[in-house]
């Protein structure tokens, strides 16, 4: 089904899952956080996938502006292509409706910017009188570094990967945090995703196996992009290599390219 | 050289701490004992996250399942203590603090404001701010010389780091240490162990080395680095020079298989670990007593780099549901902190209650059992919204008023959920046949099914609200009440004064007669000694058509308008009562009365209580057997005949 | 030949209808004699019109000025009985009610259900169904002959009649008359006068004629003849021939000038005036005694031209706001009817309440001042409605809730015009200035002006009802409650226990004071023998900071759901029993308790009276002129120092 | 100010009402309902002027549809002209914004017609159990008339004009009964009206001097339509003859077109 129709079995998504955690030890197996939430079609330690504390340097929102000044990623391509260069996020699915055709239609990052992006500087997460429970009395610490510059002021986030059984492909879901450790809200984390995937496509929803609310992609056109560009990559490099092994490699790339700033490892 | 330390930065999830406030509002309640927390962290990152399964409210749930989900982490072990109030924050010595947690990897320090879902809080890495020397005074800790470690030095150092703290891992099988010390074993490889099992022997060892695991990016040292000095001031190791370790073990993927870890290849070898050489000469064993004097420190920095605590409102990052959830059972929660521990919520939102009128009773009946936690309510009634009614009505507006009148039944379902989206609300629009009123023969089948209608409802619910407008339209209720022995509120106004009451106990039913399914709250009404009266119980008329031939201002309900919402709630006051029963007239909750009346032209109240009347025409045994038998046949002869009900039950004798 | 009539037909304006429902509600309301109506017929239309002048409820708008407006019309004069009940309708025997109204000309038996806006109503014209005759057998009326009249005939006799008819108009200066008798003046010149002036002298005049306007289309036979010829039958006429004309008057316009009518020029001349001829050989003279034995006729046809009544919904045809305003009132109104006529419902549309607090109390108050008719409240309030708040706050949802939550004071007025229109709701967000809350310098005007705010939304009500949720908080509006005379009603709930009360009278202000401006409803107050106490009369601290180092369920209001509901309810019942007061503690509702005390655990209401304390820190003389002296300085030193009011009151020293 | 912007003084109002109920006796002076409701700017007697239950045979919105396939209507006239046979209600104004040009426009008319056009029939009217309040024991009357065919079933309308004092210019208002001479809906009334103006110029509103809902167009246009009616008029036949005292007549006229079936007499 995986080639036909870019779709995965339960046992091929746990097999595709494997292969991800052993190449790329970051991601890891997780089981809900409590066994009413477990699906039984998959195994009760293997419920969905996570790598915590993906860095995210800049707002996609930022990104965007930059973009349609400077030229950036008008990415016209012809045909999909996995670079191997770890670049190679400037690739775009446009999948809104129906059949995928990427080489005629209009790259999506042409249209306009959202107006509005405030950068969220944790202010509003601020307890009215914060100040009121700091404390000066406490024993100075002459040792410890104040200014820890070595450790980035980024965001971050937590990906998660889990399986739907109605559209029997993966699915992503992303939980945010800010520069100074606190969660973010979804409002803040669609700064990091395409505006026109923003509220479409992506989508403020709560993470079915705990209780945490995040954002994430929609998986209704996820078998047919993901048939398109197997279909794709096996034309371009002559010979149907590809294996379900591979599935959630290609899945991520493609996922990149609705959240170009998220930069997880492979 | 002096050292500085690089602290550590806390990344908690809004899981742990939905999990926390749950715990404190249903488990904890006032008690602000430390609980034990788990933080995670990837060396390198300098970030210790703290995740659900961070919070360890179940012993059993400690060891084994989280390690392997996080093999890569090392694991930091400590507690968090969440305050009652504000003042207790602010107040607390963070000095004093930080000694009494002086043996944990971490604390947190927290204040939450359930109400508004915001949190206060202020984690710390307790360590000594350096190291005590002679004399009791603490210095910061400077060292000797700095070495790199590689892997393809001399004798492949790293690889048998890493190999050797494989081991370790594997053999304390539950989180991944973050202290250790390595030493040569007899047979010349490198082994691993915890500090807590260092021997005397160990310590005299010149292989021995201390280490830590590199926490912070790059080539920073770490925090890890420095409670590793901390607690080698314990161990005898004065006066000679030192090797410490601070060591970034290669990534590499763990798994159990048969309890055991299997190691995956490795993934590549990029360490900046290294070796640092301290002087221990000046250093003095350190004992509980001599900490004690000595400050500790490690309390993170906020967003301005500060000493100091964050906060974090958790609103935005729950969702809309179980925020509306949690927020409408605040005030009952809160009730069992102290007042009433017994209070049982969970049996409360379970309970299911059937609403008979949706009128200025029914309304405030059900803004009543929603405040008290009621979920299920299935409102009856056949009428429409009309413009008199939302002045008094509390569940309608005049927008429901409007273009005839939305149906009661149905919009006060509605309006409850709109109050609370969690409800689960029912509208049923029928009427219930009454005595007296005839039935023609083409509404026959009709009268039938609503018969059936309403037996099924009332066999479905465990509390029946009587909040009808006219008296004949509560017997039917009554007599079915009576039949499945099920909890029956009654509530009736009169000008000035009102009845609040609960009918008696069920008539048994025989064997071979279908019981009631729902059994869970019978046991609340068969406590009473004697079976108890009815609303019925003190007339000596049967219930007739009482519309016929009055006036409009006798039609409508003419009340003090203060009378509904006092006796309504005084009606699921005393269903409350009811059902946390634990004496013969006395409940969690205090006197379970069996009929309230009152009176707002003199301000009385009077609690009453009268038995059952064996020629009831509501609830006697004959009544309910008769019912039991005839079904609909006894509906319709009461309709046709007022007086049946009186030759039936005997009172047409006694007059 | 035998005569066939055409029946009239009625048509009735909503607004006569609504007048009349206005009518029965506050003033008829369960009598129900007859009311004097008058309807309007355009000759030829034969639709008889029932305007909003048609009832006639006021003796002296009867005559004059309706008559200049429709002066073309004819008018029929009669009654309209309204009903008590639909079967007093029903078992209304309609044929004794046509004899007992056989002198009217017309008649609508009516039952209005004023709840539904719904009316049925049955016009009458009432009538002998034919002539007596001999033996006393009523027979159909027959006529000999028949001749039309015209202007240019034989002695311009039609004009002669516009005349004459136009003379007989001026001359009885009321409702056109549409039966007359008509006679050659001894000058010759045709004169014309109402029947009742008859006399035997004109009865004998061989020139005299009778006549009727013809209210029909064209040349049917109207009903004016039948009328006619029934009164006719009264008349010594018996055994000779006489002539009836059925006459069209001449279409024209006529004003009152000085009191005489002036007629202006004709319009045109197209009549369908007759005369017919009637033998009344067989006719007996008709005595009173006479036609109780016959049955009269003359119920109008209903829809399917059989005689029935019809009905009418008035719903569609009022304008919302007046629809919902009186059925807003219905409820109260109704009581008027029976149970207190007293009531004032005008008195308590107009009191203002200001509502302090608009949280689980405030909400409940405020529904219950609107079903007693209250219009005007004001919230104050600082917060915002949280999510805990809609399961007990009765005037908020889930919605309100979302996104940080409205403003309560806010909302709360807009809920309430949500649920009656014609509520005239204002909010004020803002926070109470309390003792023991320090004022920070960076604060103060605001303070200052809050104090202000508050002050002058005192002086601007009628009653101040204190519903915050710390004691301190209800300080300043008790010393100004007292200080300007205000009717003040504060409820407080503790666990499952409830406290309600009236503040007692304020302290005198001496003269030069500005006096309070709303004096209205301090009488009720003064007529208190004794001054009677406040809140903080039993206390013997300040108030002070009670927020301070509260936990959770401390801060949170923990009570019994129910109670709220309760003591909302009886404090406003308390409030409309002291706007009622007629006596020492009574009033037209019962007693007028001081403070009430009630307990959900034992079911008990307790009805105190305690005095006033000479040194209570809130409604004391001395407190309350340190007030008016120093106004905001007091409040400022209270804010700084919790035991300033002990040292000014005294209570310091009695300690 | 009437002949420059088609406006009245409350004074010239009486005026051209006086000469209205002079020439047409069916129109009479009445009084606000009560005391309250009187506008001093006018005497306590004339406040306002009424015409009661004027015919109306058909429902304007089936006329419409006749009109509409029938190719009636089609009122594309050059100027507007009173004609004194009385037949003259096929002119039309379209007054919807600015200065109006009547010639210029298409006529309102071939628009489409309303799709609904329930005939009312009276039964919603009734009580649920009317035929509970009749009388079995009438005494029998058998020189009544029980067909009354030569009373007219049709609608009547009680139509009011008003003076409004913000726009200057009279305002009609109108109340109707059914066949069987009970009140009107506001809904069932707008049948009677063109249907372009159905809510947009013609509205529900509360009669100001009594309490009554009726239907009433809405002046903001009438100052300068009839100010072009009267230009057009003056030049067509030659000459300024109109007077404050025509008003009446020709604003009557204006009205027919808005709600043609009711036929009010001159
Ligand atoms: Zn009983
Ligand atoms: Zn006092």
């Amino acid at each position: 089904a995986f080639l036909e129709r870019g779709v995965l079995t339960p046992e091929e998504f746990v097999k595709a899952g494997d292969e991800l955690i052993f190449k790329c030890p970051t991601w890891s197996w997780e089981a809900a956080s409590d066994e009413s939430k477990s699906r039984s079609h998959l195994p009760p330690n293997k419920q969905y996938l996570i790598t915590r504390n993906v860095p995210c340097k800049e707002r996609c929102s930022e990104m965007e502006k930059g973009a349609s000044s400077m030229g950036m990623m008008k990415a016209d391509a012809d045909g999909w292509m996995v670079e191997d260069d770890g670049q190679g996020e400037d690739e775009d699915f446009d999948f809104v409706e129906g059949e995928t055709d990427e080489g005629s239609k209009p790259a999506a990052t042409t249209h306009p910017a959202p107006t509005t992006t405030v950068v969220d500087d944790d202010d509003d997460d601020e307890y009215a009188d914060i100040a009121d429970f700091e404390d000066d009395n406490l024993a100075a610490d002459t040792a410890a570094l104040t200014v820890s510059d070595n450790i980035l002021a980024v965001r971050t986030y937590d990906m998660m990967i889990s399986y739907d059984k109605y559209y029997q492909t993966p699915r992503v879901w992303l939980s945010g945090y800010s520069e100074s450790r606190s969660p973010l809200t979804g409002e803040e984390m669609f700064e990091d995703c395409m505006s026109d995937y923003v509220k479409r496509t992506v989508t403020i929803e709560k993470f079915p196996y705990t209780s945490a609310v995040v954002i994430s992609i929609h998986p209704c056109q996820h078998g047919n992009v993901m048939k398109n560009i197997v279909s794709n990559l096996t034309q371009g490099e002559g010979g149907g290599e590809i294996g379900i092994e591979s599935y959630m490699f290609v899945f991520l790339k493609f996922v990149a390219s609705m959240i170009p700033t998220i930069n997880y490892d492979f | 050289m002096t050292l500085a330390f690089t602290p550590l930065k806390s990344q908690i999830t809004s899981d742990f701490w939905l999990k926390l406030m749950r715990h404190k509002l249903e488990v904890a309640k006032l008690d602000s004992r430390p609980l034990p927390i788990l933080g995670y962290i990837r060396p390198g990152s300098g970030v210790v996250e703290y995740l659900e399964d961070s919070l360890i409210l179940d012993d059993t749930e400690e060891e084994a399942d989280a390690v392997v989900m996080r093999n890569e982490c090392v694991a930091f072990k400590g507690n968090i203590k969440l305050v009652n109030t504000k003042e207790d924050f602010k107040s607390c010595n963070k000095n004093e603090y930080l000694k009494d947690n002086r043996l944990t990897d971490c604390t947190i320090l927290t204040f939450a404001d359930l109400k508004s879902h915001a949190i206060v809080y202020w984690p710390a890495y307790p360590t000594c701010p350096g190291v005590i020397t002679e004399g009791g005074e603490c210095q910061p800790p400077s060292f000797l010389e700095e070495k790199e470690m590689t892997y393809d030095g001399e004798g492949e150092e790293l690889s048998e780091f890493d190999s050797a703290y494989d081991d370790l891992r594997r053999r304390v099988k539950g989180y991944a240490p973050h202290h250790f010390y390595a030493f040569k074993s007899p047979s010349g490889e490198l082994r691993m162990d915890l500090l807590s099992s260092i021997t005397p022997e160990d310590l005299s060892d010149q292989s021995v080395r201390f280490g830590c695991i590199n926490t912070s990016p790059q080539r920073a040292n770490p925090w890890t680095l420095r409670t590793l000095l901390t607690s080698l001031q314990s161990l005898d190791i004065a006066s000679k020079t030192i090797d410490v370790v601070i060591y970034s073990p290669t990534l590499r993927r763990l798994e159990i298989k048969d309890g055991l870890y299997v190691r995956d290849e490795e993934l590549g070898k990029t360490s900046t670990s290294r070796v640092l050489k301290f002087s221990t000469c000046d250093w003095i064993k350190v004992s509980p007593e001599t900490l004690e004097g000595v400050g500790m420190v490690g309390w993170e920095l906020n967003n301005k780099n500060k000493p100091g605590p964050r906060s974090v409102n958790l609103k935005a990052n729950m969702d809309q549901e179980s925020l509306a959830e949690q927020s409408a059972q605040l005030n009952l929660k809160l009730m069992r902190w102290r007042v009433i521990p017994e209070l049982d919520t969970d049996m409360l939102e379970k309970t299911s209650c059937l609403i008979l009128g949706s009128g200025t009773l029914g309304c405030q009946v059900a803004r009543n059992l929603m405040s008290w936690g009621v979920r299920k309510i299935t409102f009856l009634d056949s009428g429409r919204v009309s413009m008199s009614n939302p002045v008094r009505q509390s569940l309608y507006t005049f927008e429901d008023s409007k273009d005839g009148g939305k149906f009661k039944a149905e919009r006060a379902g509605e309006a409850c959920k709109e109050i609370f989206p969690g409800m689960d609300c029912k509208g049923v629009v029928m009427s219930i046949p009454m005595p007296g009123h005839p039935i023609s023969s083409l509404s026959a089948s009709e009268v039938k099914e609503d018969t059936a209608k309403l037996h099924d409802l009332i066999k479905s619910h465990d509390v029946i609200y009587l909040l009808t407008d006219t008296r004949e339209s509560r017997w039917l209720p009554t007599v079915m009440a009576a039949s499945e022995g099920k909890i029956l509120i009654n509530v009736a106004l009169g000008f000035s004064s009102w009845l609040v009451m609960r009918h008696g106990k069920g008539v048994k039913k025989e064997e071979g007669q279908p019981q009631s399914s729902e059994k869970n709250h019978e046991k609340c009404l068969e406590q009473d000694e004697d079976r108890l009266g009815c609303y019925f119980c003190a007339d000596v008329v049967a219930p007739a058509n009482s519309m016929r031939d009055r006036t409009l201002d006798q039609q409508c309900t003419v009340t003090r308008p203060g009378l509904a919402p006092i006796a309504s709630a005084m009606g699921v006051e005393m269903m409350v009562a009811l059902l946390h029963r634990n004496g013969k007239d006395s409940s969690a909750l205090g006197q379970i009365p069996h009929m309230i009346r009152g009176d707002l032209g003199d301000w009385s109240v009077a609690n009453i209580k009268t038995p059952s009347f064996n020629c009831c025409t509501g609830c006697s045994e004959k009544v309910v057997k008769k019912w039991r038998e005839d079904g609909f046949g006894l509906v319709e002869k009461i309709c046709e005949d007022e007086k049946y009900l009186e030759d039936l039950t005997g009172l047409t004798e006694l007059k």
